[in-house]
């Protein structure tokens, strides 16, 4: 049991990587941006092409591959919200989330006629390969280093919107998006940086957790949805939210795999639906 | 859609007869996509009467057409009930599914709403899935009965559209009664309704139970056309076609859900036979469509004048 | 953007609600190809949709079947069952093809196969697979040229057993119909050769899941001295590499479903040892069959891979049909399920047949240990065993108490 | 006044986070009574309307009895079927329904009409409305969607709405905010005049002073969440706490 | 300085504002006069382009027009805003608040510590989250924060409504204050207490188009056209 709670706890964080940029776009925008799966999945297949261009499957050229991958589904998002988000801000909701749908489609198909529809498998580089054994218990090196990487992306976060300007920034806009540019502030650069960080953190996600396993256009789907259940348990735009419901979800579904092993598929929904109905027994839900 | 002139019912049930009697003439091939279309328009419809009267938005409607699929399907093939039982089961299904489901979802609001509704679905799609020994599990259930009862295509055509418009001129009669109002009332303004003596939860149950059960209908049709059931029938992905249906249709109204239905269904089944990229040509058109009209067919009709349906858009700030 | 062959949106609303004349003996025989283009087959269907089309070149190259030329119409069903039924509805009615083929989901497979028997147009599957299309629902116009999960869990029993040193084996599998049918005809036949084996509780697998780990650590909590897999695609990828890092193929071996596909995206990245596959048609188990070596030849000029198992099957599958064209004599219906049951087929897996039956043709499986190989830039099946058809095949009595309990 | 107060509150208090918004208000209201509620911003005015109307829980060891019953904890609902209705500061109505289905979309929950689907229970009501939409002055847009409506017509709706619900207590919060001075005092007045033709008790949170003593019998004033003093406006103006707290240097009418 | 002609603008299709004529020069103090709803707060969102469209006229801001200038720029060019809701950012503290405003805007000499000593009240609660202030401290933060943006010219639209005479009186000080450190005002009321406090010059909006152009003595001393168009009752 203690095997698995600490293997639910490596396996919680990067959930919480995938997690990150979803709750962060919404916090800001309020766009439930569906897309975001496939932008983890473009950055699977970025790293898969980078990597051998950036030295193979060393631990050097991996993390460059991450970064530039990071990067460039960051520049995507930035080009996607300029060219079409911007357009409709204000518009009904629902139109939004059409848009992010389209995206949805759209990249999946190009990711199919670049990449080919079958299952792609990134290199581990060989020194993250390894397991650190504790007790009779394995932990895989590079869930480790996907642990490390989240405390530094929570960390980070954290930092810039308490105690930077740019947070303090984008905190206001949380409240009041107008009346930011009626003190002198571009707010679409807000809003476009703010899509862009949450597109680089899908893409950060995907691109690092591509060794890890499978790579194909199936991807984003699989994704959106733990992303989804683990926002939404964590109370969308809260980011120490997204935090620890991901550390809980990661546990829970290991020891669901133990205690209650044919509810594993329906597992985690019955905790978003637990959650929120609980969430929902105070008299004022109406007035949210 | 207003019923408030005599003669407009009665265009309205001239109009839908001569579709009826219209799809008798069809050749085979195009009655069977006008059937579908026909029942996506109720679906969609009742997504849209969900949205745009009683201000919730769903990622799982889905739920309640798997209902209704399963609950006449399983009623045919597994308890070998006659299928005049059966087809009333399916919707009383669906019906239940929205009591329960609607009693959990109607205590949150907006996105949290959505996201409830999106767990139940994901949970009747599981449950489908899973309990195969019942449900067949993702093999579904088959091969008990005829297809459209053994009906031609044209003959089922007919009977779907007919029901179809009963099921809209119903939806367009609620809107028109008491109830109707009562649900726009606590769609629009929750607060302001309860101060008025309603109690906003149980009229948005209420919306939910009106829609998850001609969505139910829905979803019985499309047992029957099909002759089988999947769990995919309650699998997001419908949630999702609908959505697209009800936005592109025009968001303002149920009957938007109709002109989506049309658009859609024809799109997505002739772009994916044409390209091979058909998901990215869709795409692509589902952005020009929201950024050329953004309000839709139905809007895009009302500015052309062509529509009298008027419903004031857009948000107003005071 | 390439316009698809067949499929031009002109065309199809042209053909829309057009009826046309009775078949001419010089019109084309045209073929419904209804595949999981789209979706979560998707990545299975593409090889073996390049081998179809290279196979009906070739049959329209040496001249066509029966003097008359082939053509393909291509349709996605994009793996969804209704989709799938209302592809071939649509093909049937306003394209009047002749044959239906291209499946790989089951669900769609068994949405199909009743459009089929309701039309009576002939529907064979070559790379997706149901024991219940054949059995509980068996129909007249259908058949199957690739083993069903009953037949490869047997085969995987059978090789199972014959190694003594295994004698604990946890079941890891997708929780769905699929996975739980495969450990129960895998246990089952694994109990009658093996008594003294001890099978554990299986540990179900979410459909879809990208991490693996929590499956992992459980499993390997058991110590097993063999997991036996039934996962495929994605997760069987993610399972290996998140394995690994465990030290799984350190502490226990896993035979799982290792087609051609698969052992090409892992590379050089699978364990030196402890991997056991089976497979349905891995071309490395075939080569001494020159038809396989021609096939090979010419599928990798073209696209510049080795052909995987779906690529050989397909193949096979469409070569068998015209077998049986050739014996009927005929495109109808009727004519060719009369002859279906006649034809000796030699194709690239060997000499098979079809029963009628149940329309389950006598088709191979292949398992072994999967072990590096220099001749190859990824692992193989090298001397995979062989298991035919005479052992796996369903019994003729079984089916016939299984359809009676049905009804 | 010997007779039986209509509305008690006591001891009511709230809390946001540690913000004290209301720390334990005692306020009763006698049957008919015009009562003004009034205090610089942020005194807890409106916190106090919400939970009179049910909007607000209370926090621990309030009680508000409505007609001799407690009603502290009650949903907005039952409150209002009870017959206390009020305004909101931001004026609500059904802003896509029209002005005559806002009217009878009021009158449907005290018919016991909310869930019928018969076309007729509507129609029923129309000339019930109609005489209320007229009553208003609203009978030339009675067909015009309500957010057509200019922000006097729409207040002027929302009031008629309120008193279709046949109240016998009514809170208006802020009722002439944002108009203009002289439509602020037709509009004050169309409200009186209905109140006292329906008997209906009046608790109204106002900032125009002038309004306040035009139009209160008695007024309360607030201030931090507490109230601070209470009296016929004559004591009220001439109290110099309360001129100091609210009224500054020339606030008292002449 | 400002100089406005013939300003026409609406929401959407709805017409809010159909010739305002409108000048400030500088460090002047202009009172924009009006009933409620009559067309001030659509003029100062005009000249800022918020929420409303300018659909006619001119409106130049140091000789150059900013019609069809991006609210952010139009501030970046030297006009401050203050809104009538005050819209402080309720989920940060006062000083967050005024860390939104980049340091050394307009090259100006507001500073933190300068607003602090204009205010002390927001001084002291400074750690405070906005939402919890009350009216009038919320109103000096509002103005505070757009001060930091070193305007030459401010749009303060109805800076004491709702709020009590006491607290008037401190905001009231403070305009005289910026008064004196030249900055230009532009004023919007419905009373009279700022046009007598610091008013140099009246502006009167009706029914959506200025109707009065004069000094604040000439207003004053003609009860007639405040009679008329700001119905002071009785008085």
């Amino acid at each position: 049991m203690a095997a698995q709670l600490l293997n639910g706890l490596t396996e919680g964080m990067m959930l919480f990587l995938i997690a990150s940029g979803l709750t962060l776009i919404f916090g800001i925008t309020r766009i439930v941006n569906f897309a975001h799966g496939s932008l983890y999945m473009l950055g699977a297949f970025l790293a898969y092409h980078l990597m051998p261009m950036l030295g193979g499957s060393t631990v050097a050229s991996f993390a460059s591959a991450v970064l530039l991958s990071a990067i460039l589904v960051g520049l995507l998002g930035l080009v996607f919200e300029v060219l079409i988000l911007r357009r409709i801000y204000g518009a009904d909701d629902l139109l939004q989330l059409i848009i992010t749908l389209a995206l949805v489609l759209i990249l999946r198909d190009v990711v199919k006629a670049i990449w080919g529809a079958n299952d792609i498998s990134v290199p581990m580089p060989a020194s993250l390969s390894g397991a650190l054994q504790i007790g009779g218990t394995f932990l895989p090196l590079f869930q480790i280093v996907a642990f490390a990487v989240g405390l530094v992306v929570i960390t980070l976060m954290v930092s810039i919107m308490r105690f930077t300007r740019a947070g303090v920034l984008l905190r206001a806009a949380t409240d009041d998006r107008g009346m930011v540019a009626l003190l002198g502030i571009n707010q679409a650069w807000i809003f476009s940086s703010v899509f862009a960080v949450g597109c680089f953190l899908a893409g950060l996600a995907g691109a690092l957790a591509a060794p890890f396993g499978n790579v194909n256009y199936l991807l984003d789907t699989n994704i959106i949805v733990m992303a989804f259940v683990v926002v939404v348990i964590g109370g969308l735009g809260s980011l120490s939210g997204a935090l620890i419901a991901a550390l809980s979800v990661g546990m829970v579904k290991g020891l669901g795999v133990i205690y209650f092993p044919r509810l594993s598929t329906v597992l985690i929904f019955l905790i978003m639906a637990a959650v929120l109905v609980i969430r929902s027994l105070g008299r004022g839900a109406i007035s949210k | 859609m207003s019923f408030e002139h005599v003669q407009s019912r009665w265009l309205f049930a001239a109009v839908s007869l001569g579709l009826a009697v219209a799809m008798l003439m069809l050749g085979p091939g195009i009655a069977l996509l006008a059937t579908e279309v026909a029942i996506m328009a109720l679906f969609a419809s009742s997504l849209g009467f969900l949205i745009n009267y009683g201000g919730m938005v769903s990622f799982g409607h889905a739920a309640y057409f798997g209902l209704g699929a399963y609950g006449f399907a399983l009623a045919a093939a597994k308890l070998g009930l006659p299928l005049w039982l059966a087809v009333v089961l399916g919707p009383l299904t669906a019906a239940l599914g929205a009591v329960l489901f609607g009693a959990l979802c109607v205590r949150l609001t907006h996105i949290y709403f959505a996201m409830l509704t999106l767990a139940c679905s994901e949970i009747v799609f599981t449950v489908l899935f899973q309990a195969y020994d019942y449900t067949g599990g993702d093999n579904g259930l088959t091969n008990f009965m005829a297809p459209r009862f053994g009906l031609s295509p044209q003959i089922y055509a007919a009977l779907t559209v007919a029901i179809v418009a009963l099921c809209i001129a119903f939806l367009a009669r609620i809107v028109r009664s008491p109830l109707g109002l009562a649900i726009q009332a606590v769609g629009e303004e929750p607060h302001r309704a309860a101060a008025l003596g309603f109690s906003p939860r149980l009229v948005q149950l209420v919306a939910c139970v009106i829609a998850g059960t001609l969505a139910g209908i829905a979803g019985t049709m499309y047992s029957v056309f099909q002759g089988n059931a999947f769990p995919d029938y309650a699998g997001v992905g419908i949630t999702i076609d609908a959505l697209v249906m009800v936005v592109i249709g025009g968001v303002k109204g149920f009957y938007g859900g109709v002109f989506g239905a049309i658009i859609y269904v024809l799109l997505k089944t002739f772009v994916s036979r044409a390209f091979t990229h058909w998901e990215l040509v869709i795409g692509l058109i589902l952005i020009a469509v929201v950024l050329i009209f953004p309000t839709g067919i139905a809007g895009l009709l009302q500015k052309l004048g062509l529509s009298r349906t008027a419903r004031p858009s857009g948000e107003q700030h005071p | 953007m390439k316009l698809k062959r067949g499929g031009l949106l002109l065309a199809t609303l042209l053909a829309v609600g057009v009826t046309t004349g009775p078949v001419q003996a010089q019109d084309p025989i045209r073929i419904g190809y209804a595949a999981d283009m789209s979706g979560a087959c998707g990545s299975l269907v593409d090889g073996a949709t390049k081998a179809f089309r290279l196979g009906v070149e070739e049959l329209n190259a040496a001249g066509g079947l029966l003097g008359r030329k082939i053509e393909v119409i291509e349709r996605d069903t994009k793996t969804k069952p209704d989709e799938g039924a209302k592809e071939v509805r649509d093909l049937i009615v306003n394209s009047k093809v002749e044959l239906i083929t291209g499946v790989c989901s089951s669900a769609v497979l068994l949405a199909e196969t009743a459009v089929s028997a309701e039309l009576k147009v002939p529907f064979y599957s070559a790379i997706g697979n149901s024991q219940t299309a054949t059995i509980e629902k068996g129909q007249p116009y259908f058949w199957q040229t690739n083993p069903n999960v009953l037949m490869e869990s047997i085969a995987v029993a059978e090789y199972v057993a014959a190694n003594k040193a295994w004698k604990k084996i946890a079941p890891l599998a997708y929780d769905y119909e699929w996975g739980h049918t495969s450990v129960k005809a895998f246990s089952e036949h694994l109990k009658k050769l093996r008594p003294d084996i001890e099978i554990l509780p299986m540990v179900p697998v979410k459909l879809g899941e990208t991490n693996m780990t929590s499956y992992i650590t459980a499993v390997l909590a058991q110590k097993p001295d063999l997991v036996y897999g039934a996962i495929f695609g994605g997760g069987l990828v993610n399972l290996v590499k998140q394995g690994k890092a465990f030290g799984f193929f350190q502490q226990t071996s896993l035979v799982t479903l290792t087609t051609v596909d698969f052992l090409q995206t892992m590379g050089g990245e699978l364990p030196e040892a402890g991997l056991h596959g089976f497979a349905r048609a891995p071309f490395t188990s075939l080569l001494d069959n020159p038809k396989v070596k021609s096939f090979v030849q010419s599928y990798k000029a073209r696209h510049g891979k080795d052909p995987d198992d779906w690529a050989v099957l397909a193949y096979d599958g469409l070569m068998f049909y015209a077998e049986v064209v050739k014996a009927a004599k005929s495109t109808k219906a009727d004519d060719v399920v009369k002859a279906l049951p006649t034809v000796k087929y030699e194709g690239l897996r060997g000499s098979m047949t079809v029963r009628g039956l149940d329309g389950q043709m006598s088709a191979p499986s292949f398992v072994g240990a999967v072990i590096k190989d220099a001749a190859y830039p990824f692992s193989i099946m090298k001397g995979a065993t062989r298991v035919d058809a005479s052992k796996t095949l369903t019994p003729e009595d079984f089916i016939k108490s299984a359809r009676a309990a049905a009804k | 006044m010997s007779r039986e107060p209509i509305l008690v509150a006591r001891n009511v208090t709230k809390q946001y986070g540690g913000f004290v918004a209301l720390g334990g208000v005692d306020l009763t209201l006698q049957p008919g009574e015009r009562r003004a509620l009034i205090g610089p911003n942020g005194a807890g005015k409106s916190t106090f309307i919400a939970v009179l109307g049910g909007q607000q829980a209370v926090g621990p060891g309030s009680t508000v009895h409505f007609a001799g019953r407690d009603i502290s904890g009650a949903l907005p609902q039952e409150i209002a079927r009870l017959g206390i209705a009020r305004t909101f500061q931001i004026n609500r109505v059904f802003r896509r329904l029209s002005v005559l289905d806002n009217v009878r979309t009021a009158l449907l929950p005290s018919n016991g009409r909310v869930f019928s689907v018969s076309e007729r229970h509507l129609t029923a009501l129309t000339s019930p409305a109609m005489t209320m939409v007229t009553g208003l002055g609203l009978g030339r847009v009675a067909h015009d969607a309500a957010e057509t409506l200019s922000l006097g017509d729409r207040k002027r709706l929302e009031f008629g709405m309120v008193l279709a619900t046949r109240p016998k207590v009514l809170l208006l919060d802020e009722p002439t905010a944002g108009m203009g001075l002289n439509e602020r005092r037709s509009l004050m007045e169309l409200m009186v005049e209905h109140a006292a033709r329906d008997q209906i008790t009046l608790l109204f949170v106002e900032h125009d002073i002038d309004i306040v003593f035009r139009f209160a019998d008695r007024i309360t004033v607030m201030s931090r969440g507490k109230i601070f003093a209470e009296g016929t406006p004559a004591e009220i103006g001439a109290n110099s706490a309360v001129q100091d707290i609210y009224l500054g240097t020339e606030g008292a009418p002449s | 300085m400002m100089k406005i002609r013939q300003l026409h603008a609406a929401y959407g299709r709805i017409e809010a504002l159909h010739g305002v004529d409108l000048d400030v020069g500088e460090g002047e103090v202009v009172c924009l006069v009006g009933r409620n709803g009559v067309g001030k707060t659509s003029t100062m969102r005009a000249i800022v382009q918020e929420l409303i469209q300018v659909t006619k006229g001119t409106v130049e801001f140091d000789g150059a027009s900013v019609v069809g200038v991006p609210s952010h720029d139009i501030i970046k060019r030297g006009i401050g805003y203050v809104p009538e809701d005050r819209r402080a950012f309720a989920s940060l503290t006062v000083a967050e608040n005024l860390r939104v405003v980049r340091k050394g805007a307009g090259n100006g000499q507001w500073t933190v510590d300068g607003v602090y000593a204009l205010f002390p009240h927001l001084a002291e609660g400074r750690k405070r989250l906005a939402g919890v202030l009350s009216g009038g401290e919320q109103q000096m933060l509002s103005i505070a924060r757009s001060l930091l943006t070193n305007p030459r010219l401010l749009l303060l639209d109805e800076p004491n409504e709702g709020l009590a005479p006491k607290i008037i009186d401190e905001i009231i000080a403070a305009i005289l204050k910026l008064k004196q450190e030249r900055v230009s005002m532009l004023v919007s009321e419905q009373s009279l207490r700022t046009i007598r406090a610091c008013g140099d010059r009246v502006v009167v909006i009706d029914r959506g188009a200025s109707v009065f152009h004069g000094t604040a003595a000439e207003f004053l001393g003609n009860p007639e056209i405040a009679r008329q168009y700001l119905m002071v009752s009785g008085h």
